[in-house]
């Protein structure tokens, strides 16, 4: 479905008449990760000029209006085709480090959207913090090195991005420095993730001295014949998989998410475990897709789509049923993004060598992590204006908000069903699209393993309905005095995104695909 | 000229002792320490391999990697640095208020 | 475009009723209300449809439209009324706005939002019964489940949070097996699309593939067996029916109005759709389980309304016991068999309407439901006790009355078939003895609750019941006396879109 | 250190004592290592090809390596990283700029105790929160 | 000349007129509504008369007139798929008889309910006779069906409108309940019907009664092999017929108070007098017979079916009329009274006599109408007091009641010159010259002749009790007066029950050779008009009984049956005259001795029926318990644990950083071990 069909230059896609007729210069493939870079680059820079103004709103005016245009640009792009194959295949940069395609501006696209949301939440959250400033940068700067994560096409390339997203994630978490919670949690992250990294450095040490290169499409060439090293390679891989697993708070490498997300500020909750989760999942799905193609890998014993089924049915199953009981809301929340973890690494468990629907799995799972990525940052966003309010943070306290904060409320429903995958909202088809392709692609057990869970998911989905909706509110609620306007704002905006992507999923599971299907092409 | 094998098995045992360094102590300076260890670890795969492939790609990457590591031990003393500020001490084991 | 503009008219009057002050919400929605009621209506009386939809009869008001192409297959927009689903749509068209009529004296808190919500499910039910395609029918088939979630867990009884989340989680566990089912069976197929009349007709055509080595015949019968339990759920069949009894008794009157009068519909209209018409061989094949289930349904539902003390469970249970009957009619395979099963579905849906309402308005007055609280009601409240023993006696299948029509048409059907290899008879002889037990149990609570001497243990005085709780009741007792009377004003399309599926079972 | 009773029935430390549980963790990264010791053992590698200087020397090839300008003799398997290197460039700024705000002392007096006070993030409104 | 078959439907919409009529506008028209319904029932009354007055002529005539489903455009396919279900008309010697006999009594019953109801005062009147009005449309409505199907839908309708009359006064504990006894009861036997009406269905395509396509002539060309019917699993044509024939006979033993299902009749009275008069005398119960009547080609086919019928009907005839000897209210002696002479009625329909059964169903009808009228009369007087023990000398006080009551009694008991005598003994002439080589019939005749003592005993003792002797309470001293709507139909029906007998006069015509004077048998022989598969003599020859005659032929039987009949009538009848005949009766039940608790109880028959509904009710509460424990267990049960095993999961996070890191160290090496194993690498 693309509007404009361009020459077959290969460079960037033709553009209409309006710039002259020439294909844009290949720099511009860059455009949405140098917008993100210069915006975190002007935020530090305002920061600098401007140290003890209290400076919040223009900061998060500058970020929100950084990841505003990053997203228009890159929507612009994936409109427009780039990277497809139709278009002159994706646009390689620096020697192979860098590939802007369907997969890249797609995830690209996610990250910014994340940022916006954040950006603008931030303004109202952070409001009587006496340094927003660095908040702010952090924030950008990680999603840029989320948007190179998504892009980059080289080891070298993966895991000095993945550095960059990581080093601002520690001090995001910690950022309430006075706040035993956020201390607490920025702690763990930080020890937790210093040793995955290490870990995950230690495996592209492994997959490097088996295969002699670094460059993705090296490493593939070479894993063709490596016939007895094909030991230390599967080593290498399945610590590269336990770097991937801490970014996506995949099971091994779970043990953090539920404190991080619960103790961070939730606008940091909102990003991590949306923005920083997708970069993990696209960082995973090319160096798996391309890296370790799986005829290969499995011809030689790394059957990696088998570990990956084995994650996915535990980060499912963990998820869920420890969300069933779980007391307090945000901690509920930090589960079930578990819990949609192991639905997205469907995408690349449910791949088969040869298998014909790989591309619509992996699209799906892509187009689910762009849903995910709207009802999980709204949901975490309305936990930051609840917060705000100071009324509590277990269901009991929740009890008849939606007396008090209607409109607040029913976006939260949204989420919640959305979450659950309900039908008016966009969670069910990016869920069920999921499902459908997993049982087409042959693997009916984990879709039937996948429903089984989202069936758990729905009662603890609904605890948060009832308690808004169904309980009698208590006294407590009379603390719900201010309206945080731009958190406000935030949280409908998601809420809206949420109910439109149902009907619009059309061209969002298309380009999914289309940039799925590339991978394998 | 030493067979590759051994770099490997020197690497490993680094990344154990570094690994193992991680588990027992509880004092966060040395859960630093033995991070930096892990990460050299991989450091002597890199250089060892870089010979034995006869390109520079191991060896630069090293650098990228030692680079890396100074960032991470920056933000850990800044991370250490709140701990102790908030929980007056610097083990690792002692805040444990979100559990279950 | 007409059935669009329904819906969409229908979703955006519940928005308006959201919206709207709770004093006049109920005004409001029941004047809302009435425009899809009298848009069903224009869409009966320009009714062109011939045939079965899904197998290649001329559909009515027919709108396809490519809506999303993923993974080699286009889900469309594809919506269109035949035989079988234009009753189903008058149907419910009528019903909503009783409901809100009878939920005027009821619901006296948070209105609007209950107005919306009735009226946003409405549009849901619309869609079910309309649309074509499995993706989009599966998007109104799951949305009907949020508003009756609200509708019991805000508005309900004692236990309403309980019975709520029970029937939600158990009704989608059972459509996401049923999802499963559909999708092997349609990846085992050489088709494009989701459309269900594209999916009849390939595998009418023999084209049922096999799956990653799975046989063909495997696979029909377990994605069969997959819909048939996703299905059962929602008819219910009796042994997963425990969730009804439980929704009926909490959830409000209104609400239990259209649980039993559409809802119970959706699950029998989809077997017809899904099971009896795209495979009709798997069917047969278990012709004698299915018809051993529904006649168990039949006695066991009935056994179980005679033990109860609550009238509203007496009603919920006789609701299992009745689907049993539809269930009977369409295992036969015969015209009659099910076409009476088609006609069952809207006369039951009519008259458990009628009951439910009726039980609701001696609520509004006596506050109790229990059997044993009261008696003698039908001195102090004539009108509102004669609508409800005529409703009792539609219920016991008494002739002249739709569900004499409904009920007679199953018997004649099953008796006859040829199917689960020469056991109808017994079947249906044995699904017959229920028109004794539940006259048993529906005489032996009339006669202690609105007979004999005045007695009330809840300390209400009670009046005549006021004419805009009983006027409902007169409406739905009229309705089904006249389509007692004169069946074939649905039963004749009914049948001609029966004919197709008889035609493609089994010989 | 003041607990939340209400809110779960989360102890101090003292009721659960890491201490004791010395090194039996450890035990673990033995294990790793006899995996990855057992890995490495089975695998054969070839000779080495080593590395020969080259007319300019290894540490220039590093350097020539560093921006992606041409390399000589190492051109054929050495990549180019100047992508990795504008992104560390960034990345331990960000990282200066993270520690140095973690490590700040806000100034004494007022704020320290204003906004630990004041800001409640999401305690109820009677919780002890220092 | 207009033909009266054109206002044939007008007979049957009449009522239901005024029905609607009485319901709607009841409490605004003076007497609540009773004028619509006697001008009504009186006009469908002429129009019957004028029906059989063309019959008389030689027509009959039969017509659909509402098609419920039409069946064009189904193709062949498979099971009876060309059934068409219509509403029809059918009007032949037998249904034209019916036609009057029940309008008669309906109209003479609303007179007297003028006098019964009204006059005493009775409230919720509109209700009354909107409940009469619609009983006489569906009798109406099932004399005149032409098919199985419109049969058994007025059948029940019937069987509503005795719920609704006999629950009238439904404030009162009593009505209600035996209301609902009434109806389950008979809906009991309508379960049976029902697979009858579904089976013939199934079995011919069609339930039409008369016509060359009608199920009983079908059935004919089935028997030789003609028409291949449909029957599941195979069975033979001859026995699915005797059990669809049985089916369909479970119905008529509900409405008629057959053996197990007659429990209903004696609670019924609680229902006004008039409504017992007209519904559980005269018309609704004779429904059960009329329906085997209608279809008698189908029964005559199968000797077996026929047998059961003779049996059952000879042993209700006895073991009613026995439980009637006890009974100390009015009504409850008139009750057991009809149970016993429907009895006499299956008797002759099994035993082959038709014309019998018709004639017997006719003199009954008007005889029994009146005793019942008659009790009414003398409650009336007595200030609704029905127990006969508080009653006694009224002759003198009551005369014009005395004297049709008398008549009536005379008829009943079989006295010769009334009309009971005639109709009974041509019954019983019937069983004995067909029992004669049948040994189960022959079996039924005796049980038959057995009650006839029985039954003039209980008849005159409940004379006697009422009228002879002194009054016993001051009520019966100076009972209320009665005015001229209640005397009217008491004389009408007097005269009938005296009179009607002369109509089927057969063993005079026998014996003195005197032939035409047994108008019945030629009128039901289609002699008049009719269709020639529903007469008498094609019964005869499809009938499986030959008959044989005792002391040389025919004559000598009639004069001797005859004979033993009218001698056993007139020694129950001194019997009664010798021990109640006196100023003070006593009770003499102590000569009963053991089976008078027996007989008091019933034969313990309700007790019987209640305990099986409790046991029901039983079952039912544990199938409940079962539901609520077992499977609504196992659902609650899976959500526990879950939610326990979430709970277990949820202890894994301790909280401490170095178990999540050993715990990490822990999944990479097992994901090594698992990959390696399956990969091969550690080999």
């Amino acid at each position: 479905m693309s509007i404009i069909q361009s020459s077959t230059l290969e460079p960037l896609a033709a553009l209409p008449a309006q710039t002259g007729g020439a294909p844009l210069p290949e720099w511009t493939a860059l455009g949405p990760i140098l917008a993100l870079v210069a915006t975190g680059l002007l935020l530090l820079g305002w920061d600098t000029v401007f140290p003890n103004r209290r400076t919040n709103t223009e900061l998060s005016v500058i970020a929100a209006v950084g990841a505003l245009v990053t997203l228009a640009l890159s929507g612009w792009y994936l409109a427009a085709g780039t990277g497809r194959p139709a278009t002159g295949g994706a646009i390689t940069l620096f020697a192979e480090a860098i590939t802007i395609d369907g997969l890249a501006l797609f995830f690209t696209a996610i990250v910014a959207v994340v940022t916006a949301l954040v950006a603008v939440a931030s303004r109202d959250y952070l409001d009587d913090h006496e340094t927003p400033g660095e908040f702010y940068s952090l924030v950008v700067l990680a999603a840029a090195g989320m948007a190179l994560l998504a892009s980059a096409s080289s080891l070298a390339t993966i895991f000095v991005a993945l550095e960059m997203v990581s080093l601002p994630s520690y001090a995001l978490v910690a950022y309430l420095k006075e706040d035993r919670g956020s201390v607490e949690a920025g702690m763990k992250y930080f020890l937790v993730g210093a040793v995955s990294s290490a870990i995950f450095v230690f495996g592209i040490s492994l997959v490097y001295a088996a295969t002699g290169s670094l460059v993705l499409s090296d490493v593939a060439a070479a894993f063709g014949d490596l016939d007895d090293l094909a030991g230390v390679a599967g080593v290498g891989v399945v610590m590269m998989i336990g770097g991937f697993a801490f970014k996506t708070a995949s099971v091994p490498v779970h043990f953090w998410a539920p404190e991080v997300y619960e103790g961070a500020p939730a606008p940091v909750s909102a990003f991590l475990s949306s923005a920083s989760k997708a970069a993990g999942f696209a960082v995973a799905f090319r160096v798996f897709t391309e890296a370790f193609p799986i005829a290969d890998a499995v011809a030689v014993g790394i059957d990696w789509p088998l570990v990956f089924a084995v994650l996915a049915v535990l980060t499912m199953t963990l998820g869920n049923f420890a969300a069933a009981v779980q007391t307090e809301v945000k901690r509920m929340l930090a589960y079930s993004s578990i819990g949609h973890a192991g639905y997205a690494l469907i995408g690349l468990a449910a791949l088969s060598a040869g298998g014909s629907h790989n591309g619509a799995v992996m699209g799906a799972s892509m187009a689910h992590l762009f849903v995910y990525g709207f009802m999980n940052t709204g949901a975490f966003l309305f936990i930051a204006m609840v917060e705000s309010w100071g009324v509590g943070r277990t269901f009991e306290d929740y009890a008849g908000l939606g007396s008090v904060a209607p409109m607040a409320s029913v976006a939260m429903t949204v989420f919640m069903f959305s979450l659950a995958g309900l039908p008016p909202f966009g969670g069910f088809f990016s869920k069920y699209f999921l499902f459908a392709g997993a049982v087409f692609n042959g693997f009916w057990w984990l879709a039937a393993i996948g429903a089984l869970n989202s069936v758990l998911s729905l009662y603890y989905y609904s605890r948060v309905v009832k308690a808004l909706w169904i309980e009698e509110p208590t006294d407590a609620l009379s603390a719900v005095d201010s309206r945080p306007t731009a958190l406000y704002g935030a949280v409908i905006v998601a809420a809206v995104a949420t109910v439109v992507v149902l009907p619009g999923f059309g061209p969002v599971i298309e380009t999914a695909e289309a940039a799925a299907t590339a991978l394998f092409g | 000229m030493v067979a590759p094998e051994y770099y490997l098995l020197l690497a490993a045992a680094v990344f154990c002792i570094g690994l193992f360094g991680v588990l027992t102590r509880r004092n966060a300076l040395y859960f630093l320490m033995s991070v930096e260890l892990m990460l050299n670890a991989a450091n002597i795969n890199f250089v060892a391999f870089s010979s034995y492939y006869g390109d520079l790609t191991g060896q630069v990457f090293a650098l990228f990697v030692i680079a890396l590591a100074a960032a991470e031990v920056a933000i850990g003393i800044g991370i250490i640095l709140v701990l102790y500020r908030n929980f007056g001490v610097t083990d690792v084991t002692v805040p444990r208020e979100m559990r279950w | 475009m007409i059935i669009e503009a329904l819906i969409a008219f229908t979703f955006v009057s519940a928005m308006a009723v959201l919206l709207a002050p709770d004093e006049w919400a109920g005004r409001l929605a029941f004047a809302l209300s009435l425009v899809p009621f009298l848009g069903s209506l224009f869409l009966w009386a320009r009714f062109d449809g011939s045939g079965n939809a899904l197998t290649g009869g001329e559909l009515a008001f027919e709108t396809q439209i490519d809506w999303i192409d993923v993974g080699g297959y286009t889900i469309q927009w594809f919506v269109g009324l035949d035989g079988i689903s234009l009753p189903l749509v008058v149907l419910t068209a009528f019903l909503v706005p009783l409901a809100i009529v009878s939920a005027w004296t009821p619901i006296d808190e948070r209105q609007s939002q209950f107005y919306g919500l009735i009226l946003f499910m409405e549009a849901n039910l619309i869609g079910v019964f309309a649309a074509l395609d499995f993706f989009a029918w599966f998007v109104f088939w799951e949305a009907v489940l949020l508003p009756m979630y609200f509708l019991i867990g805000v508005w309900g009884g004692p236990r309403r949070k309980y019975a709520a989340i029970k029937f939600f989680v158990y009704t989608n566990a059972a459509s996401l097996v049923m999802f499963l089912g559909f999708m092997a069976l349609v990846f085992s197929l050489p088709v494009e699309t989701f459309g269900l009349p594209e999916v009849t007709q390939s595998i009418a055509a023999g084209e049922l593939g096999s799956f990653y080595g799975i046989p063909a015949e495997t696979i029909g019968l377990v994605s069969f067996v997959a819909m048939f339990a996703g299905f059962a759920v929602k008819v219910p069949m009796v042994p997963v029916h425990t969730w009804l009894p439980d929704a009926h008794v909490e959830a409000p009157t209104p609400a239990s109005v259209l649980l039993a009068g559409v809802l119970l519909k959706m699950g029998t209209y989809a077997l017809l759709r899904f099971n009896f018409t795209m495979l009709p061989e798997q069917a047969s094949a278990l012709a004698v389980p299915i018809a051993a289930l529904a006649v168990i349904s039949v006695i066991y539902g009935a056994m179980l309304a005679l033990a109860q003390q609550d009238l509203k469970r007496i009603v919920a249970y006789s609701s299992v016991s009745s689907m049993g009957y539809v269930i009977l009619g369409l295992i036969a395979f015969t015209v009659y068999g099910v076409g009476g099963a088609t006609f069952q579905m809207v006369a039951h849906g009519l008259i458990s309407g009628l009951m439910f309402m009726a039980v609701g308005v001696i609520y509004n007055a006596t506050h109790t439901r229990m059997v044993t609280d009261m008696s003698g009601l039908a001195d102090r409240m004539p009108v509102a006790v004669w609508i409800l023993v005529a409703g009792a006696f539609a219920y016991m299948g008494l002739p002249l009355m739709a569900g004499f029509a409904g009920e007679f048409y199953v018997f004649v059907g099953s008796f006859g078939s040829p199917v689960a290899n020469g056991l109808m008879p017994v079947f249906t002889a044995l699904a017959m003895f229920g028109i004794v037990i539940v006259a048993g149990y529906l005489l032996f609570a009339m006669q202690r609750t609105l007979f004999g001497p005045f007695r009330l243990d809840t300390d209400y005085e009670l009046g005549r019941a006021p004419r805009r709780e009983t006027l409902p009741l007169a409406a739905l007792l009229v309705a089904i006396i006249v389509l007692g009377i004169a069946p074939d004003l649905f039963f004749e399309m009914i049948r001609e879109a029966v004919v197709p599926v008889v035609e493609g079972g089994v010989n | 250190m003041s607990d939340n009773p209400d809110t779960r029935e989360r102890g101090g430390p003292d009721e659960y004592d890491v201490a004791d549980r010395g090194l039996v963790p450890g035990l673990a990264s033995l294990l790793l290592f006899g995996v990855l010791a057992v890995t490495i053992l089975n695998a054969d590698f070839g000779t080495p090809a080593g590395l020969e200087a080259g007319d300019y020397g290894i540490t220039h090839g590093i350097g020539f390596a560093l921006f992606n300008i041409d390399l000589g003799a190492f051109a054929g398997s050495t990549e180019g990283f100047l992508a990795a290197f504008f992104i560390v460039a960034i990345t331990l700024d960000v990282a200066i700029d993270g520690a140095l705000y973690l490590a700040k002392r806000e100034s004494d007096g007022s704020i320290v105790s204003a906004v630990g006070g004041a800001f409640s993030r999401g305690r109820k409104a009677g919780e002890g929160g220092d | 000349m207009v033909d009266a078959f054109a206002y044939v439907p007008a007979i049957v919409v009449l009522p239901f007129v005024s029905f609607l009529v009485a319901l709607a506008f009841g409490k605004y028209l003076p007497k609540g509504g009773a004028f619509g319904g006697i001008a009504a029932t009186a006009g469908s009354f002429l129009l019957s008369l004028w029906v059989l007055a063309t019959v008389a002529g030689g027509g009959q005539h039969t017509e659909t007139l509402y098609t419920w489903v039409s069946t064009d455009g189904i193709a062949a396919g498979i099971g009876p798929q060309e059934i068409e279900l219509t509403f029809g008309v059918l009007i032949d010697p037998l249904s034209a008889l019916m036609l009057v006999i029940v309008t008669l009594i309906a109209t003479l019953v609303h007179v007297f309910s003028l006098g019964y109801m009204n006059d005493e005062g009775e409230r919720d009147l509109p209700r009354y006779y909107a409940g009469l009005g619609l009983f006489t449309a569906s009798m109406l409505g099932f004399v005149v069906a032409d098919n199985l199907l419109m049969a058994f839908m007025f059948f029940e309708l019937v069987g509503l409108c005795s719920y609704l009359l006999i629950g009238f006064h439904f404030r009162e504990p009593g009505p209600p309940s035996a209301a609902k006894k009434a109806f389950l009861v008979t809906r009991f036997g309508d379960y049976f019907f029902l697979i009858g009406v579904v089976a013939v269905f199934a079995t011919f395509g069609t339930a039409s009664f008369v016509g060359s396509e009608s199920f009983p002539v079908l059935a004919e060309h089935a028997l030789n092999g003609e028409f291949d019917a449909w029957t599941p699993f195979g069975l033979d044509v001859g026995t699915w017929f005797t059990a669809v024939g049985l089916l369909v006979l479970g119905g008529a033993i509900g409405k008629s108070a057959q053996f197990p299902l007659h429990t209903w009749l004696p609670d019924a009275m609680e229902g006004p007098t008039p409504v017992s008069a007209l519904i559980h005398a005269a018309t609704m119960v004779a429904a059960g017979v009329y329906l085997v009547a209608r279809m008698y080609g189908f029964y005559v086919l199968t000797p077996t079916t026929m047998a059961i019928i003779a049996f059952v009907g000879g042993f209700t005839a006895l073991f009613a009329a026995t439980m009637g000897l006890v009974k100390e209210e009015l009504k409850q002696v008139l009750a057991y009274s009809t149970i016993s002479q429907y009895g006499y009625m299956m008797l002759a329909l099994g035993a082959g006599g038709y014309v019998a059964a018709v004639f017997h169903l006719m003199t009954h009808a008007f005889f029994k109408a009146l005793l019942f009228l008659g009790a009414g009369a003398v409650i009336i007087a007595m200030h609704h007091e029905e127990n006969m023990w508080e009653m006694g000398g009224l002759k003198e006080k009551l005369p014009v009641t005395y004297w049709t009551f008398v008549a009536g009694s005379l008829a009943l008991a079989g006295i010769f010159p009334f009309a009971g005598f005639w109709s009974k003994d041509e019954i019983l002439y019937e069983a004995l010259v067909h029992g004669l080589n049948e040994p189960l019939l022959l079996g039924a005749w005796a049980m038959g002749l057995l009650a006839v003592p029985v039954t003039a005993f209980y008849t005159f003792r409940m004379v006697f009790l009422t009228f002879h002797g002194e009054p016993r309470t001051d009520t019966a001293r100076d009972p209320h007066p009665i005015r001229w709507n209640v005397k009217g139909p008491l004389t009408v029906l007097g005269v009938l029950a005296v009179v009607s007998g002369a109509v089927n006069m057969v063993p005079v015509q026998k014996v003195l050779g005197l032939e035409g004077i047994d108008f019945l048998h030629l009128w039901l022989d289609g002699h008049y008009g009719g269709f020639s598969e529903l007469t008498s003599h094609h019964y005869a020859d499809l009938g499986p009984y030959s008959s044989g005659y005792i002391a040389g032929g025919e004559i000598p039987t009639v004069l001797i049956g005859a004979g033993v009949s009218l001698a056993l009538a007139l020694g129950g009848l001194g019997l009664a005259w010798k021990l109640y005949n006196v100023p003070e009766p006593a009770e003499h039940t102590a000569a009963l001795g053991g089976i008078k608790t027996v007989l008091y109880n019933n034969y313990y028959q309700d007790e019987l029926q209640v305990r099986i509904a409790q046991v029901t009710a039983g079952v039912a509460s544990v199938a409940d318990t079962f539901d609520q424990g077992v499977i609504d267990g196992v659902v609650n049960g899976v959500s526990s644990v879950s939610l326990v095993s979430g709970d277990r999961i949820r202890r894994v996070q301790t909280g401490v950083v170095t178990h999540y890191a050993a715990l990490l160290t822990l999944g990479v090496t097992g994901l090594i071990l698992v990959l390696g194993v399956l990969g091969g690498w550690f080999l």
